[in-house]
């Protein structure tokens, strides 16, 4: 068998793919986790529900409609429902959105997602764009899912700013009065993290194909828990890297190998 | 903070009857937006960006202004170019997803020279509503735990029969609402295809309302779709039309993104910053008399394909 | 000029429809007020706006198709807009509703309304429709006008229950959080009534051409005060109850002479 | 008062897939309408009443059930005849405006057989609109200074921007909705024309949703009006096709009033009391199968007088 060749934003998308359930409802934003969701439709989970912020719901993801924005005009190519912005918002508060997805231009140890500013308030050192939707997906969907490249800079001990609370702190996010909901993985092209439950911090999970242990580590700021046992992910089928390449020929969303 | 009781005066001393409100852009801005006022656009990102008004805001040269809008986007760019925003309310400012953060807009409030108060989709979204339903407030889950109340001051509640915290996101009334429609009658009745966003709720918020519509229709294309009309006229002071009123960006069912405009607007900006910034507004906003002038300067063959594509992407063509 | 004979109705009709300004919206349920208000289009206020509860803007008042509610398929005729229920009582709670008519089985010397039950809660001696939406009328429009028969029943000192309030009490609505609107008359088919600015309670205004104090009074179970001046209502002119007529040919909604 | 947990528990556990849930009403009503229910319908007063729904439960002897309706009518008043009802959460209660008072109401609300509990119109909305939110309580200014909250038990709230004093209403969770539709898929999209009353919000307030639909119609053309839809697939649980579903009142673009049916029951009633409701119900509701086997019962040339009128109505002819 010869080995496949494939990126770490592939690698992350088909673990996307792979760790939702079938008949749920899935609330994301647009590029890789969008990739990952219609590849979890062909291939695991056939009956799953897309849901995007601009109010669109269930639209048919085609190649040649692919959205730019979830508010754009194509997000909503034959969708069954166009709906406002805080009908689906509410519609996650109220618990009909199974899965979120958000990335995150800072991760700290307690899944905490920044992606507001760094440095002061009134006089940033970087303004970023700011919570859009994510601070809603991060505090009202049932499970949320992080996806990011692993650097050494995204992945600090504390965020200078919980733009989207994982579990906020080591009391958790029922004692800040986030009663639903919670985070379910941090997925990168190098490994797969959850967290400890009573710990409430990151804790490694798997390892990609050929990853080793200290080139994770190495790669982030802070030293996530380590399990007894690592698992390794199962690599990407050739199935698996075809669907993604034919739904993304120039490899815009997901990168494809150079 | 009693801007609801100043706002709801404001309603009742309306004159609420159906009269003909048609007018020029150029009118509509000069009597309904002024100096310092907090003005809210309709869209969120993408589709249905008041673009026409603000190109005729920043001809106006209107200064001093809080922008408030869910997502921002190309709008507030250009106004953040002009330098005529001293705050933004929203809960993202880019140009669009595929772009990046905004160059402008990171120079802008990293200097220090415009405030940014951010706040989640849900929560910007749900200050409009409550404004809209005329309460102080209304509460949510989202913003917990995080550090958004921190700099944007929301406060905490605890519900009356549950005991559970919440966030209670105050209503914000807008001075004015800038809505763009696909279609409106002369006195405003002003129907939306595709989706709403915040607009319908951003429209019964604030104190005034300019709609710019694709098209306006006669009044018994409203009656026969009165369940459509999201925005009564008795809310609306201004109605001007303005074809293609949303490019560069799309309009559901009209015109699909002018994506290479945008695309070497922001390609100009990596290069020459706020220098080239200020060149295309001198080409398309200071150089322009209004927006048919605008207009002119647009491809036509662009802008036929754009409008194809978004009749494929409305009626669901293969 | 022979003398026009006319029913309590019709001139309660009349007064309503010239008691409203040009140029305001006016929500109102079917029955007398709504031909009223479509008397005060015709006549003194062709820009009154309509609005009903079911959600219908500005709908066309034609007598073929006279609603028998405000949430029939009737009263959207020709609407320039059906939203829904909450919308509109929302855009009332905002500021937009400048008269809101409402009637009563029981009105108090305050002008609180009573049409929920009289007696006990849990067994009630009579109990009533209930509120509908006359209690958000009474709480959010910005003028309220009462119409109602002129029965010594009705007219109490103090209502067994208050659905709608009026001024509540000689504290005002203001003490009692009600911050927005004010009652603003009670038409009757023998007298119009307002408010006492300081003392909250229920003023004579009025009486119609014909009618004497005393018969007002023996028809009220309390005494309204009574100001050192009272008016004489302008009787109903040919026209007006020409035009009142034409619009109900039966009397179904306003009763017609004997 | 934790139904917020236990709500947003059954959400989660829901399968939000797009499944066909086309089945009969018998099947409907037997599978989501248990004893004990708090069943919200939709409508208010007149408009897409779910009576097909409502004469299926009588006919299943469904008991002790809680209505909760922004205003009752004909469907309310057939459940109190049948003596299934223990408590109605309302803001109002009669069989239509031109009726008046209903004696069967009266007789089963003064004998302390039934309770109802009394909100006004927008605060029974509101009650389902915190909950289509997913929020466990709403602010309001209406029912301040009335006697309402002695009785419904609504408590005050203050404003923490403001330090206005308003009425919170709490989140209503039922757990079934039934709603009258004009069309809705076999998957439970559902499109309503004209006024949609609080029937969006009863959908997302309740636990399980049946749709009763007087069309089935291919998903296509939902697609082609998503902007219409007001129901999405992946809260309901159950399609009904039941034509003339509303008789024998009103459905928007469908038909108007059977108001000769209505005005027979409510003069027998008048004259016979209890005795004449029951006998209505042995002929319209015990005495047929199905909903089918009822409409058989009624005249077709009135039903074609009453189909022609709708139209006329929703299309604003002369």
């Amino acid at each position: 068998m010869t080995e496949l060749r494939y990126t770490g934003a592939e690698i992350a998308a088909v673990v996307a793919a792979r760790s939702v359930e079938d008949n749920k409802v899935v609330f994301t934003g647009t590029g890789l986790p969008l990739m990952a969701m219609a590849l979890a439709q062909r291939l695991y989970a056939p009956n799953l529900v897309i849901v995007f912020e601009g109010g669109q719901v269930q639209p048919i993801l085609s190649g040649k409609y692919t959205p730019f924005s979830p508010n754009d005009i194509r997000a909503g190519y034959k969708a069954v429902m166009l709906a406002s912005t805080t009908d689906v918002l509410c519609l996650m508060q109220r618990g009909h959105v199974d899965y979120g997805f958000i990335s995150g231009a800072q991760i700290d140890q307690y899944g905490n997602v920044n992606t507001s500013f760094i440095g002061d308030y009134r006089k940033p050192k970087v303004r970023l764009p700011g919570s859009g939707g994510a601070n809603d997906i991060a505090s009202l969907a049932s499970k949320v899912i992080i996806i990011t490249r692993h650097e050494k800079r995204r992945f600090v001990e504390k965020v200078d700013f919980i733009t989207s609370p994982g579990n906020v702190d080591e009391k958790g996010r029922e004692y800040h009065g986030l009663i639903f909901g919670k985070p379910l993985l941090i997925i990168t092209g190098l490994a797969v993290m959850d967290y400890h439950p009573e710990l409430k911090r990151v804790r490694l999970k798997a390892l990609h194909p050929g990853v080793t242990l200290e080139q994770v580590l190495d790669n982030m700021g802070f030293k996530p828990i380590i399990p007894d046992k690592i698992e390794v992910t199962k690599p990407p089928t050739e199935e698996e890297l075809r669907i993604l390449r034919e739904m993304d020929p120039e490899g815009r969303w997901v990168e494809h190998p150079k | 903070m009693m801007d609801l009781i100043e706002a709801r005066k404001v309603a009742e001393q309306r004159d609420h009857s159906m009269k003909d409100k048609l007018m020029s852009m150029d009118e509509a801005v000069r009597k309904y937006v002024k100096n310092g006022d907090t003005v809210a656009l309709s869209s969120a990102n993408y589709n249905r960006l008041a673009m026409a008004a603000v190109r005729e805001m920043i001809r106006q040269n209107i200064r001093d202004l809080t922008i408030a809008k869910t997502l921002c986007s190309f709008d507030v760019e250009l106004l953040l170019a002009a330098g005529l925003v001293k705050k933004v309310i929203s809960s993202w400012t880019s140009i669009g997803v595929v772009w990046g953060v905004s160059r402008i807009f990171r120079m802008r409030v990293e200097s220090g020279e415009v405030e940014f108060e951010e706040w989640s989709n849900l929560g910007i979204n749900l200050r409009f509503k409550a404004a809209a339903m005329g309460v102080p407030f209304l509460p949510t889950f989202a913003m917990l735990g995080s550090d958004l109340p921190k700099v944007n001051k929301a406060m905490t509640i605890t519900c009356p029969y549950t005991g559970l915290k919440l966030i209670a996101v105050p209503a914000l009334f807008p001075d004015v609402a800038i809505i763009h429609v696909q279609r409106a009658d002369k006195y405003g009745n002003a129907i939306i295809d595709g989706p709403v966003f915040a607009d319908p709720d951003i429209a019964r918020a604030a104190k005034h309302v300019i709609i710019t519509a694709e098209e306006i229709v006669d009044t018994n294309e409203i009656r026969r779709e009165a369940d459509k009309t999201c925005i009564p006229f008795f809310l609306v002071d201004a109605v001007v039309c303005a074809p293609f009123g949303s490019h560069p960006y799309d309009c559901f069912g009209y015109y699909d993104i002018d994506y290479e405009h945008v695309d070497d607007y922001v390609n100009a900006v990596k290069e020459g910053k706020l220098e080239a910034a200020q060149e295309y507004l001198q080409e398309y906003v200071y150089g322009v008399k209004d927006h048919f002038e605008y207009l002119q300067k647009i491809p036509l063959e662009r802008v036929l394909a754009k409008v194809h594509r978004a009749k494929a992407i409305r009626y669901g063509w293969e």
